[in-house]
């Protein structure tokens, strides 16, 4: 078992905050894991990405080029990242700025790869969350991929959240849920 | 909070390890990519009876640092490549009045303000001259969180023991990854300091501590005294090896790119290759002899490839340890451009075919 | 001039004829753009462009400001 | 004069600013080029561009620019004019830049009364590096290297530049501004230009001093940061504190 | 107090000063001496020699003693007296230590209000490297570095650097000295004092700035160079320009 | 003036080597032993239409020569040991910006404040890390006066065909001694700006000068571009040789330390030992080719004698150089007691006996 | 005491009885040193203390001061 | 042809002066010639000494351990130089701040070298200008030694008081002239 995943979009996207939480879920499981952002020098704006590799084995290089797993936030992102994921990859796609039928090669890319297109912004707007799209997005994931299971991923978010945030804890658990319910509801 | 794992930043396991030495102060100034040090050094120091003090620059800090080890404090400052530059001329008096100040450079590319992704640009000036005159820090590279977080701790029992000050080189790749760390008591010891620490001339004469010989016999003195200690830190030499002296090629590569050479190592010997990895954890003192010792044990003709993400540095230190007893081959990687195991992997073998 | 502009609210709250508001057009940076919710009131005042940090209002577009 | 022109400065380029929302940096760099393009300096202009949030200056004000090490801007920029007085020379810095790690430069080149102009753009804080604490950060204020607020009995109290400078000879104008508000914002832009006649009329050193925000190192949204700035004012003053250049232009008159 | 000794004072080591004949160097010292002798913080000192004709100090002055590099003594000292708050602290630096290469640190803990005793010895050039100019240098002074004369409108003109220190929050004492009368040696002395009660009373940063004679450097005999004190007091006004521990003293009083 | 003879310290030659080359702008700071180059630039260039500007400190120094060479015009610093280290940071941007800028460093005893007399230290700052990041300066250690004359005018030349910052490494002895020097014509050669400098953006675009490249391909390139313009200095290698290759020895020292070795070999040829003597002037670039070229040529196996004013630095390069072809043995003298031709003669002929 | 006098003639310059002069004796230091020329004179005022660079008046040398 | 010779006194004794003039008159004479100061941090006080190289050939190393030739103005100087004399060389000694009487071994000094004692001090002090022992130090040094010619010797004296001090060059010559004729009166 072992999963190269990227995840990328703007700043203020949450894309750390999201990247932070898989890695630590996938810790609290007992894997190996290594998580690497990268960000421009602004506090805001620019893009944005993270790499979390999660392994049963020793991690020596804490960068993929060819990840097995995309979350792509954003249309840049989408346009970086996309021609390096593996063959047979996953990418959850945010509908939202990415729509697939602005996408020119959809097809071709749905024949290499598993693409799970979801509204992640919509989503967590239906919550009255707009900020808590990257929780829509890591559900989703949980959803596709049980690296971790709920229990560790709470522990986890209760943790990152600490005691000042912890009335945020239940915005984003149902935020998570809403992305882990609309892959439910919507693939396989 | 013994044998606790947690997931850190490379910079907050540096932050941890000196907390976990019982460093009691940090002075430093901000500069991307080692905030977190300062930042976690602000929240735990007051609270553990320590000192967190931000001062108006880099060459202040350092300052600051030497002034608090002279009276016997166990101090650090941290700062990344410009930053680190800005401080070789305090570097050079701490290193003569030998006081056991832990530093450490997280270092991003350069030269100049460069960029803030990683770089192992600065092991010529780490290595070779963090200043004028002649001396020398023990440095130390990490390649892990767990690493950083025990070298650092170390680092603070090493300065001590030897009176020199000790430079942990990370990068931002180590510096800015997350990965678990288990926390320890690793039973730092903290060495007496009692005969040369100014802490008021009571009960005893008053102590000089001074870089200062215009009397050139003492000024030569020192120098020699320095020499010494350096040859005497060879006893510390830190390395990784993985080498069955069967290999036609050893890997050699420090800190965070020794995490992607070795993922290709991992690689090639899967698929066959008959390749050996080394990775120097001393930087000085260089791991000479341990490289002596692969070359006297290899059964075939050798190749050295010096993977680094600069220019090629650290290559000369290996070559002068080879000696021309073996082919060594500087495979650079200028910052900020990371190569991934992928790129590499083509890379040596072309090299090794 | 649209795609300068990054919701910061600025010409908003200064706007003295509350002439401005946010509309649900995203530009390429990804923020919500400003527009002339009520055009009509709008005296030229000049504070919109005073106040932008982003140099959005600019006189060529005549129904900004 | 003053007059609001609804124009896309000549002297700003026109690349997107990387600021993030509500920052008062890029509203100064609006100004700063109104200014070149009213004095009709561009082509003789050289900025020094320091090392913070503004460290990208040169992909905005569109004169030759210069990047100075962090906190060595007026170093650089006395260099530039001691070797070529005939260029119009002005450098653009954050507090910590100006006041921490380069205060000695700043200070001893307003000392010497340099014929350039220092733009100090001061948001209390270190804004690119995230938000540390800076001796120019308010009595209480958090950051994150303070994170129980800044303790004046451990870390002093801010520095008041604009006075202090306005004390030495060289310095010809010396004053602090803001740009929360309509009104502040054309008196910084008066002031500016002030500043570089004060260069222009080879009078001496000149100074401007801009309580700036910082919406996402403050955490306030940028109206609220905005109005943040009215309680930063209690500290700092705003106001003229020196300006050897109305003297001149009256004398001028004459 | 001001009783006159005669004596050689307990914290003075017998060294012979390296000084040059008339160097007030050597009657700072004494003072200080006897200042550490009458507040009994012998044992308790930690002095930092800077880099200067006074780097010796250490050979003198009978207190454990710190080197700091050139311009780095109050930031050394800032790192003692924070890492151990029980100690006395204090520099003895140049003009050129204290007000040119080391302003920033000088400044900085001043602001910060280190409860630290700054001395400063002006004697208005580098007197160590052979007499170049200062920062402190009075204008048309010759210096090596300056043959035809500081030339004001090129140099600028001296700081007043304990005036600018008075106006600090963090200071709890500040004022300019000389040694160039029995009267004002006195003066000194007490002033002296006070800058180490500063500290020991937790008041704030002490500065005392001393105008002091260097013969050699200024191609003067002795005693001229003594009465040229009086010339640059036209420039350096001396007085207290901040007490902090008077104040402390009346209300300890009550 | 042309063709005159006078006797001046080196310092003092290194300032006329400056005017001659016409240098506009002199900006620095007071340290022994080399106050006579900002004394004799206050007093000449005022007379010639330059700037002298003695500035706050060292770091505030290099900034206004930063500053100088953005806009074109020729401009240097001078300064020794302690006052050099302060600058390292600002050096990095220098060379990251590729400004002609010309520095002059008068080594002395170190480290920290150490000593005012003659060393030579600083060897590895200046040739391997003069600051963070991968850049090098050209480094030339001139030996004596009229060397020193010559290759300062030269330095700006070479500064400005390069664009890179060039060092001219010198010390105390060299620095305080007086000799002759023949004051010429040296046609120093001034290499176009106008395509670079910041002069006001008058009929061209705007321009920037700048080191930071956040965009890490950007990074990469700008490191490269600087790696080959290393590599193209290779031309400008400078060496003084006396080898008959029929040597059992070759004596190899830099500056003021070739000529107390330089007469110690001519006592020891005089004597009938066979020895050669090699003397680097480029120390970066570094005469590789030239020491494998004495290897190549060699009779006999030989031994080269690396003798230094320090603890043992250019060894280093010699030993890269000649790769385990010969024994390169190191012959250190920290500073700053500095041998007496006698004493090395004993020590030397105990290595060739 | 004599051994740390330099000569520097400013205990001479600010004695008020005149008392001072300097000697013809050398000190190892190689200047000729301080004597009470009239001792008598001497009202023991302790400025020459006050105002000497070498510390050279010292109680236990009676005669000097 | 070649003298090594060191000067050594306090510093304000007026070594490198002389010390630099010798050099200058040497260059002038056509020889070449190194002169080496040294001296402590110190403005005044202190040791202080040069070395100066005259020789018809390259000179090498600035530097002697051997000198053939000692100017010595004090008793450190004494102590600390005479015993690197070599074998059958000079040396003027300042009688004055070093008595012959008070050396103990006298006579084997004598033995081994030519000594000339010359009361520096007394002879400038008998044309009231008692800062220029140097200068009757180097005329004796011109006497013994002949090594460049009196016309060269007041052209480099007259170059290096410059228009400035260009009224001292009487004194200094007059002392000059006092040393010569105290070893002409006084040696052989
Ligand atoms: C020598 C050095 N130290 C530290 C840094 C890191 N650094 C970059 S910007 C900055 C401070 C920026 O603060 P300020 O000057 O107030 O500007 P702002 O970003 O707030 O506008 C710092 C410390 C650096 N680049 N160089
Ligand atoms: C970094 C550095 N720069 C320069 C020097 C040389 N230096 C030694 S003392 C000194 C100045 C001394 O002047 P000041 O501080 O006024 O003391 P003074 O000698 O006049 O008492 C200088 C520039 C040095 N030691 N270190
Ligand atoms: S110009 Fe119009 S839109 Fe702008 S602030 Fe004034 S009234 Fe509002
Ligand atoms: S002030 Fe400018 S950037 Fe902000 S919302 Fe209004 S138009 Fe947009
Ligand atoms: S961090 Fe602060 S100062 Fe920097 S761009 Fe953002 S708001 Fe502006
Ligand atoms: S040079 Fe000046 S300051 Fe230094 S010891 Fe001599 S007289 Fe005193
Ligand atoms: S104590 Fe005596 S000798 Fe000294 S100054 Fe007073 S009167 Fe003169
Ligand atoms: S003041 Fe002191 S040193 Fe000067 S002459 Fe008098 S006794 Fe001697
Ligand atoms: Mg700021
Ligand atoms: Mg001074």
């Amino acid at each position: 078992m072992r999963i190269e995943l990227i995840i990328s979009g703007f700043g203020g996207q949450g894309i750390l905050f999201a990247g932070n939480l898989i890695a630590l879920s996938a810790m609290k499981e007992g894997h190996q894991v290594t998580y690497l952002p990268v960000y421009g020098p602004e506090m805001r704006g620019g893009t944005c990405n993270c790499t979390i590799i999660i392994s049963q084995n020793e991690i020596a290089s804490p960068l993929v080029y060819h990840p097995s797993f995309l979350i792509i936030m954003n249309y840049p992102s989408f346009l970086k990242f996309m021609p390096n994921l593996k063959k047979g990859g996953s990418s959850i796609i945010n509908s939202d700025l990415v729509k697939p039928e602005e996408i020119k090669n959809l097809q071709i890319l749905q024949k290499k790869y598993k693409l799970y297109f979801v509204p992640v912004n919509s989503l967590a707007e239906t919550i009255n969350a707009p900020m808590l799209a990257n929780l829509c997005a890591l559900g989703a994931f949980y959803q596709i991929t049980k690296i971790f299971n709920l229990k560790n991923f709470k522990e986890a978010l209760k943790e990152t959240l600490g005691s000042e945030r912890s009335h945020l804890f239940e915005p984003n658990l149902k935020a998570f849920n809403l992305g882990a319910k609309y892959i439910n509801q919507n693939f396989k | 909070m013994k044998a606790k794992k947690i997931l850190v930043k490379g910079v907050e396991a540096i932050a941890l390890g000196a907390l976990e030495a019982n460093c009691k102060c940090y002075f430093g100034y901000p500069i991307t990519p080692q905030n977190e040090i300062p930042e976690m050094m602000a929240r735990e120091l007051p609270k553990r009876g320590g000192v967190f003090l931000q001062a108006e620059s880099e060459l202040s800090a350092i300052n600051m640092v030497l002034g608090a080890c002279a009276v016997g404090v166990r101090a650090m400052t941290s700062s990344s490549s410009p930053g680190i530059s800005l401080m070789c001329e305090s570097f050079s008096y701490i290193a003569a009045l030998e006081l056991p100040a832990v530093v450490v450079n997280v270092m991003r590319g350069g030269p100049g303000l460069g960029g803030i992704e990683a770089s192992q640009g600065d092991y010529f000036q780490a290595v070779k001259s963090p200043g004028h005159g002649d001396f020398h820090f023990m440095v130390l590279a990490p390649y892990n969180a767990q690493e950083a977080y025990e070298l650092t701790a170390k680092a603070f029992e090493l300065a001590e023991k030897y009176r020199n000050p000790v430079m942990i080189l990370s990068d931002a790749i180590l510096g800015q990854m997350k990965e678990p760390i288990i926390l320890k008591n690793l039973k730092i010891k903290e060495y007496p300091k009692n005969d040369w620490a100014l802490t008021g001339a009571k009960n005893r004469p008053s102590r000089i501590i001074r870089s200062l010989f215009l009397d050139s016999q003492e000024l030569k003195k020192r120098n020699l005294k320095l020499k010494n200690k350096y040859k005497k830190m060879e006893k510390e030499i830190l390395f990784e090896v993985s080498v069955e002296n069967n290999e036609k090629a050893i890997l050699v590569a420090f800190g965070s790119m020794a995490r992607i050479v070795k993922e290709v190592y991992f690689i090639l010997k899967n698929k066959g290759y008959p390749v050996g990895f080394f990775r120097p954890i001393t930087l000085f003192p260089f791991p000479v002899k341990p490289i002596q010792k692969i070359l006297h044990n290899a059964k075939n003709p050798l190749k050295f490839l010096v993977i680094e993400l600069n220019c090629g540095q650290m290559v000369e230190d290996v070559k002068l340890a080879v000696n021309g007893k073996a082919e060594v081959i500087s495979l650079f990687y200028p910052p900020s451009v990371i190569p991934f195991p992928e790129e590499l992997e083509r890379k040596i073998k072309k090299w090794i075919k | 001039m649209e795609e300068r502009c990054k919701a910061c609210g600025l010409c908003i709250h200064f706007c003295p004829k509350k002439v401005l508001d946010l509309s649900n057009k995203r530009n390429k940076q990804g923020y919500k753009v400003i527009y002339p919710k009520y055009p009509e009131r709008c005296n030229i005042c000049g504070i919109c462009y005073l106040m932008c940090p982003d140099v959005v209002f600019i006189m060529d577009k005549k129904d900004e400001s | 004069m003053d007059k609001i022109a609804f124009k896309f400065p000549k002297s700003l380029k026109s690349t997107l600013f990387h600021y993030c929302p509500g920052c008062h940096h890029s509203i100064v760099h609006r100004l700063l080029c109104e200014v070149i393009d009213e004095l009709e300096i561009q082509e003789k202009s050289v900025g020094i561009a320091s090392i913070g949030c503004a460290c990208f200056l040169y992909f905005y004000i569109d004169v030759d620019i210069l990047e100075a090490p962090h906190g060595r801007a007026c170093a650089a920029a006395t260099g530039i004019k001691r070797a070529k007085p005939e260029l119009i020379v002005f450098t653009y810095q954050g507090d910590g830049d100006f006041a921490a790690i380069g205060f000695n430069e700043s200070f001893h080149s307003a000392l010497r009364g340099e014929k350039i102009t220092a733009i100090m753009i001061n948001n209390t804080l270190y804004g690119m590096t995230g938000g540390q604490v800076s001796p120019t950060t308010v009595p209480y204020q958090k950051t994150t290297t303070t994170p129980e607020g800044k303790n004046p009995a451990y870390y002093g109290y801010p520095p008041k530049i604009a006075e202090i400078f306005s004390n030495l000879e060289g310095v010809a104008f010396s004053g602090r501004f803001a740009v929360n508000t309509p009104k502040r914002v054309l008196e910084t832009k008066r002031a500016l230009k002030k500043a570089f006649l004060a260069q222009i009329y080879n009078l001496g050193f000149g100074y401007i001093e801009i309580l700036s925000s910082c919406p996402v190192n403050w955490k306030l949204d940028p109206i609220k940061a905005n109005k943040k700035i009215d309680e930063l004012i209690n500290f700092y003053t705003l106001g003229v504190f020196k300006d050897k250049v109305e003297n001149f232009l009256k004398k001028e008159k004459n």
